[in-house]
């Protein structure tokens, strides 16, 4: 067993490549992660830009023939899903933000932390890998229903699959040994005093969500097992003609698919309810109603998965069981929505740019929310699904969480992480440059699903009542919109390098917040916390009347504010 | 509502229809109604000098009622919608109207293909009239079909009928139609099912009985029984290059 | 660092001793002809077996309580999975749909080319 | 000192809101034209990209999803071949599972000029060898060969004027599967298919499974 | 490993369950749902399907059921390696643990000459849907008892030196689950016929 010396100066390869520290893993995790998110964004420019200009040459890619397009919506998919969305909102917020958030010194268990990391690149190779083989990468859809991903000769791209498969289940394994590791800090090394109810929410939506994972991932993993036989060892799990069942595959994946929703979800909701309780400062309203509708929607999300095989050959009557439960799934949801909105009643709202993406989060998310029920209701759902409307829900879901969350976390952590302050002024130009292209890319792909565009479609020159050109003008709108979104993405970039290094310097706590993470400098040293942090009340006590501050921090004792707290 | 955006052509579409136009109604109530609260509270209760913030916990009730009110009113709806959720979806797929004719649908990669009973009316004798790319069928009559799939998964959809099945190897899935509109629509898969899944395009045909007889007689000699249907000069010129490439022959 | 809430009283001996026994019960079981008792023979014995062992070595009776909840959450999240499965997978047919024989892709391609 | 900082940072703004702007009339200038190929020969390299996953790259071919060699095969031959697919001339067979594969990706050609230079492209990709998938006796095939001669000439080099391709040095396995079509009239029964209508009586000519192979293995001897 | 160099969170334990232990727990939790998944999949086919009890009625029960023997046998030492360093007696827990790993040894040892005996008999992954299941299933357990005898011999390694004793509870821990998962195993694949 090697001795890990802690505090000799470490190699340039010790302290980026090697590390322990769970702020450099977080680090790590960030990088690979907005990497994939470029690469994901990438492939997005692609296919909108076939679908907005159909067979003509795509600038920075060529032609995209129906097979490349299969390919890149496929990797789109899974990229941003497994390898962006949960990377950036669990791993990077999570390595990041729970040590530092419950007042210890690093994770319980950091070589585990690392080597959760280690194998999470790993993954990203063996995807990446994925481009070079023969045939390209898998193009099955991330879903991957068998018998098209299990054999060859239908999908024409067997290395790749085998390859997306590995890749996939690489990064299960990595996300189960960071999901344990959190779950393990949060419960057992939190800082003295911090009960239950003190932990910030942000941490414990991190939490749950790996709790989620890890007990959801499980029966996918042993699918992905014997989908990796079917495709290598010529076995036929799934194989009809060999009394295996194409539909175990789709159970499977959706029993895990769907919680795997509220896994990037739950951070996404956190990161926005630290946000809002600063800058609205007010306490979270109703702060432990908000985490027992987080338990529900927890455990609601593992009797749901069945509503995204409505029309997928299930029995018709097992469709009623699981459209009742996906509408109670709106209960809590709504609920804490309307929490959210709430906590902003009373308060003094700051529209700096984590602020701004926080309520855009809210905003946004309630449209993605709603559609929802159209798609969750199996009545409609029969002509909803698998068509542009669920890619427009989805995409309503998913980019209030993957993209707006993560940029309301990273303005609002930057200056924690790096110690200076991002620009406010091309903050909210990127802002504003992001959210308004957003909508007008999925509106009008609502429009369009409702008018019957079915998904993963690489022209529609062969539908007639699809290749109107009313139809087409609302596809060209939407790549017009992802231009301009992608473009403004550019500020951020910028943004994020230019003030890494002329960014006013930030101070430990500039956004005068009350939770644990503020009290030690920016960006934290190695340790974190010089002195070890005691705690003595809830993570938002924002605007309590009569006292110095309109805020006290978690870790300074009562007496120090005379007896007007609770 | 659907229909502004796409011919309603089978009896159901329009419960389908009316449904969503149910839950547009309501959801989209409640999206306006949250948002504008929302909106509303970050004007009023934006940051302005000497306004100090309230401290409110959210356990008072005379705060909470802001919540629970709504929330009830919103769980009311959801029973609203939910119920002839599941009577649309009841009605579609778990009961099916006596039939008047059969068909069976059978998907490959990359083509949809058809067996319909010949003027014998019946089904898997030598006179049976197989199609590929495009379905006859009767306007007014109940259609019942046999989906299943050569390879993989597809899924048999219909935008204009409202109708959507996964068709799975291995599986044989029934369902219904009845189509109320004389036409000719478009038959799409929805299911990814390899690279040729955007190309995999159909058209049904919506006939009347006269047209849909003599179509079946033409098609069901003797002569050309077991062999394939003639294409329609419609289908053919299904992308309008195909059409081309014909005429400079 | 091992907790002192054990309490070392259980005779691990003993516990294995039981154990084997029941093992052999469950040899002995399945080779019985009666379908009830080669089934309770080998789940009903697996039952009692997983049981001992989780109980006695696993400690489960003295640990926290939330431990054996938490287990049993999973399983109950298995059971859920099961239930919601076994009406398509473990059938051959049901409401307007039936599994085909598994030498049949499709009942009347007759005459179709096959592939060499 | 926030006005210093504001007017500096309305500069950067300014600056970095230049660049997207930019960016995206450049893009979608980019776009509206053919930044691509202008040349055919090229053009033919891209569209036969739509090709590759079922043909490989080389041409050669994947026997395991019915898709034949046919690096060299004559440009004349695969253009009029593609347009029959395009048109459902072939293809729209109930049984023609291979055949209903080929078809939509054909119609995934954008263009006429598309369907030349990819069948020219076709042409010029050297042809590769390939081993023998099934048993047969040439010297009882050569006999049968006389009826496919007259089209396809005495060394298999096919004939343009009559519409017969090449079928030296083609798959056997192809051959053969092609053979069953005919015979069984899933090819060569459309009306409009008038190549196909003078093949079919010919491969009929062949009496059974051992006829076609015979056959199959004399044509495999020829050297084109 | 010092236990000076790991962090304060390590040594912290809020719930009154000390980490290792904790670990260990979730680490069970989330292995029961793998196992849980693969088995859920494999009773809805073998009952689906009960033309699978002629491939069942070829595996060999003497050899499950001596494997099962070994593997309880093996918790036994492997609880008893705990008692041991409850008593802080690490020598002796080292010793009890690589005896735990022996039983693994053997375990897979039967395990190895039965698949023999199977492949010799024509019965591979792919020979049928029984099959592909009995080889999978048996040997994600095999995967498993493999990583449980690497890690017990490095904590044995540790103990013998009186060092890390808190995780001989863990890696028992860890033994029990793969035991009452064959526990599982031996009647679904040799009993039920």
């Amino acid at each position: 067993m090697s001795t890990h010396v802690e505090h000799a100066e470490p190699g340039i390869f010790r302290k980026y490549f090697w590390s322990t520290d769970h702020k450099m893993i977080a680090m790590q995790y960030l990088f690979t992660g907005m990497a994939m998110a470029l690469i994901g964004g990438y492939f997005a420019y692609v296919f909108r830009m076939q679908l907005g200009f159909p067979n003509q040459y795509v600038p920075g890619y060529g032609i995209v023939t129906p097979g490349r397009y299969n390919a890149l919506v496929t990797m789109h998919g899974s990229i941003m899903i497994f390898w962006v969305a949960m990377p950036v909102l669990i791993a990077a917020f999570g390595n990041f933000l729970i040590p530092l958030m419950v007042g210890c010194d690093d994770m319980a268990f950091p070589r585990i932390n690392r080597l959760s990391y280690q194998i999470f690149l790993l993954s990203v190779l063996v995807l990446l890998s994925s481009f070079l083989v023969k045939g390209g990468p898998f193009g099955g859809a991330w879903t991957a229903y068998p018998p098209l991903s299990a054999v060859g000769s239908y999908n024409l791209t067997p290395a790749g699959a085998t390859l997306w498969l590995v890749a996939v289940a690489l990064e299960f394994v990595a996300f189960l040994l960071g999901g344990i590791n959190f779950t393990v800090t949060t419960m057992n090394s939190r800082a003295p005093g911090m009960k239950m109810y003190d932990i910030p929410l942000v941490i414990w939506m991190i939490v749950l969500a790996s709790i989620i994972f890890m007990c959801s991932a499980g029966p996918l993993i042993a699918g992905a097992v014997m989908l990796l036989f079917d495709q290598t060892m010529s076995t036929g799990f799934f194989d009809p003609t060999r009394g295996g069942d194409p539909l175990l595959w789709q159970h499977l994946f959706w029993f895990f698919g769907h919680p795997e929703v509220y896994v990037v979800l739950l951070p996404a909701m956190g990161i926005v309810a630290e946000i809002i309780a600063v800058f609205a400062r007010k306490k979270i309203f109703g702060y432990k109603t908000v985490l027992y509708t987080t338990w529900a929607v927890g455990f609601l999300s593992f009797v749901v998965w069945a509503h995204h095989q409505f029309v997928a050959g299930i029995d018709p009557r097992m469709a009623n069981i699981f459209s009742i439960t996906t509408l109670l799934i709106s209960v809590p949801i709504t609920e804490m929505v309307f929490l959210y909105i709430a906590t902003l009643y009373g308060g003094s709202i700051h529209l700096d740019t984590p602020m701004l993406w926080a309520l855009g989060f809210i905003a946004e998310f309630m449209v993605g929310g709603v559609t929802g029920i159209f798609l969750g209701s199996s009545g409609t759902d029969i002509y909803l699904h698998d068509t542009y409307f669920v890619i427009a829900h989805f995409h309503y879901t998913f980019v209030p969480i993957a993209i707006i969350a993560v940029y309301g976390g990273l303005t609002f952590w930057y200056p924690k992480m790096f110690g200076r302050m991002l620009n406010e002024t091309l903050g909210k130009i990127h802002f504003w440059g992001t959210v308004i292209p957003f909508n007008v890319i999925f509106i009008p792909l609502f429009i369009t699903g409702t008018a019957g565009d079915q998904r993963r479609v690489y022209s529609y020159a062969l539908f007639a009542e699809q290749s109107r050109p009313a139809l087409q003008h609302l596809r060209l709108t939407s790549t017009i919109a992802l231009l301009v979104m992608l473009s403004f993405q550019l500020i951020f970039i910028f943004n994020f390098f230019w003030s890494l290094r002329n960014g006013k310097s930030a101070g430990a706590n500039p956004w005068r917040s009350a939770t644990l993470e503020w009290t030690v400098p920016s960006p934290p040293p190695h340790g974190n916390f010089a002195v070890m942090p005691t705690v003595y009340r809830g993570p938002y006590e924002y605007g309590l009347p009569g006292g110095a501050d309109d805020y006290v921090p978690q870790n300074v004792p009562d007496q120090a504010f005379g007896d007007q707290n609770s | 509502m659907l229909e502004r955006y796409l011919t309603a052509a089978s009896t159901y579409a329009h419960w389908i229809d009316y449904q969503f136009l149910l839950i547009a109604v309501l959801v989209g109530f409640w999206l306006i109604v949250a948002e504008g609260m929302m909106f509303w509270l970050i004007f009023k209760f934006r940051a302005r000098d000497g306004r100090a913030t309230q401290y409110i916990t959210g356990e008072e009730t005379h705060l909470k009622r802001w919540i629970t009110i709504p929330h009830i009113l919103v769980i009311l709806c959801d029973i609203v919608i939910i119920v002839p959720a599941i009577l649309v979806w009841y009605n579609i797929k778990q009961v099916m109207p006596p039939a008047d004719e059969t068909v069976r649908v059978i998907g490959q990669q990359w083509a949809w293909s058809f067996q319909q009973a010949g003027p014998d009316g019946v089904m898997d004798t030598a006179d049976d009239i197989r199609t590929v790319g495009e379905l006859h069928v009767k306007v007014n009559t109940t259609y019942h079909f046999e989906l299943m799939s050569r390879d993989v998964v597809h899924s048999f959809a219909v935008p204009s009928f409202r109708l959507k099945q996964d068709a799975l190897p291995g599986r044989t899935i029934s369902g219904w139609f009845r189509p109320n509109r004389v036409g000719s629509y478009d038959i799409q898969c929805t299911q990814m099912c390899g690279i040729g899944h955007g190309l995999m395009a159909g058209r049904i045909i919506v006939e009347t009985p006269q047209d849909h007889a003599a179509w079946l007689l033409h098609n069901s000699t003797p002569a050309v029984a077991g062999q394939q249907a003639l294409p329609s000069p419609s289908t053919v010129g299904m992308d309008g290059l195909a059409t081309m490439a014909e005429v400079r022959r | 660092m091992t907790t002192e809430t054990h309490v070392d009283h259980t005779n691990y001996v003993k516990i294995w001793a039981i154990l084997v026994a029941l093992l052999i019960v469950s040899v002995l079981g399945s080779m019985s002809h009666v379908r009830e008792i080669v089934l309770i023979a080998a789940f009903g014995v697996a039952l009692v077996k997983a049981y001992l062992v989780a109980k006695n070595f696993m400690h489960i009776n003295v640990e926290k309580r939330w431990v054996p909840y938490l287990l049993i959450v999973c399983l109950l999240f298995i059971a859920i999975l099961f239930a919601g499965v076994a009406p398509d997978v473990l059938k051959h047919n049901g409401l307007h749909w039936s599994k085909n024989p598994a030498d049949v892709l499709v009942p009347s391609a007759a005459g179709a080319t096959k592939n060499e | 000192m926030h006005k210093f900082q504001k007017s500096a940072l309305y500069r950067i703004a300014s600056r970095s809101l230049r660049l997207p702007l930019a960016l995206v009339i450049g893009g979608l200038a980019l776009s509206g034209c053919r930044m691509g190929a202008t040349d055919a020969a090229t053009r033919g390299q891209e569209v036969f990209e739509t090709c590759v996953p079922c043909h490989n790259s080389d041409g050669s071919g994947n026997a395991a999803v019915g898709a034949p060699n046919i690096a060299g095969m004559k440009a004349w031959y695969v253009e009029r071949e593609v347009d029959k697919f395009r048109a459902g001339v072939r293809g729209m067979h109930f049984n023609d599972v291979e055949g209903m594969r080929m078809r939509p990706m054909v119609l995934s050609l954008a263009s006429e000029e598309d369907v030349k230079a990819v069948a020219h492209y076709v042409e010029t990709l050297p042809p590769v060898p390939h081993g023998s998938s099934f048993p047969g006796d040439p010297k009882a095939g050569a006999a049968l060969y006389a009826t496919c001669g007259a089209c396809h000439g005495d060394t298999g080099a096919g004939n343009q004027d009559l519409g017969a391709p090449r079928i030296a040095g083609v798959d056997d396995w192809y051959l053969a599967t092609e053979l069953r079509k005919f015979r069984s009239g899933v090819r060569g029964t459309n009306p409009k298919d008038r190549e196909g209508r003078l093949m079919r009586p010919m491969a009929r000519t062949l009496a059974n499974e051992d006829a076609i192979r015979n056959v199959v293995a004399y044509v495999e001897t020829l050297k084109p | 490993m010092s236990a000076s160099a790991k962090p304060i969170a390590n040594a912290r334990s809020g719930t009154g369950i000390p980490s290792a232990r904790l670990i260990t727990w979730w680490v069970i939790a989330s292995e029961i749902v793998i196992f849980g998944g693969l088995l859920a999949s494999y009773i809805m086919h073998r009952v689906a399907h009960p033309e699978w009890a002629e491939s069942a009625s070829h595996t060999l029960t003497w050899a499950g059921a001596l494997n099962t023997f070994i593997l309880l046998t093996s918790s036994l030492c492997a609880v008893l390696a705990h008692q041991a360093a409850d008593s802080h007696d690490g020598p002796k827990a080292a010793k009890l643990l690589r005896l735990t790993a022996l039983g693994g040894l053997i375990f897979l040892c039967v395990k190895g000459y039965e698949w023999t005996l199977d492949i010799r008999e024509g019965f591979v992954l792919s020979s049928g849907g029984f099959w592909s299941f009995y080889y999978t299933l048996a040997g994600l357990h095999g995967l498993h008892v493999l990583a449980g005898m690497i890690i017990m011999l490095i904590v044995a390694a540790d103990a013998a030196k009186n060092e890390e004793l808190q995780r001989v509870e863990c890696i028992g821990l860890y033994w029990h689950f793969v035991d009452i998962v064959w526990i599982f195993l031996f009647p679904l694949l040799y009993i039920a016929k």
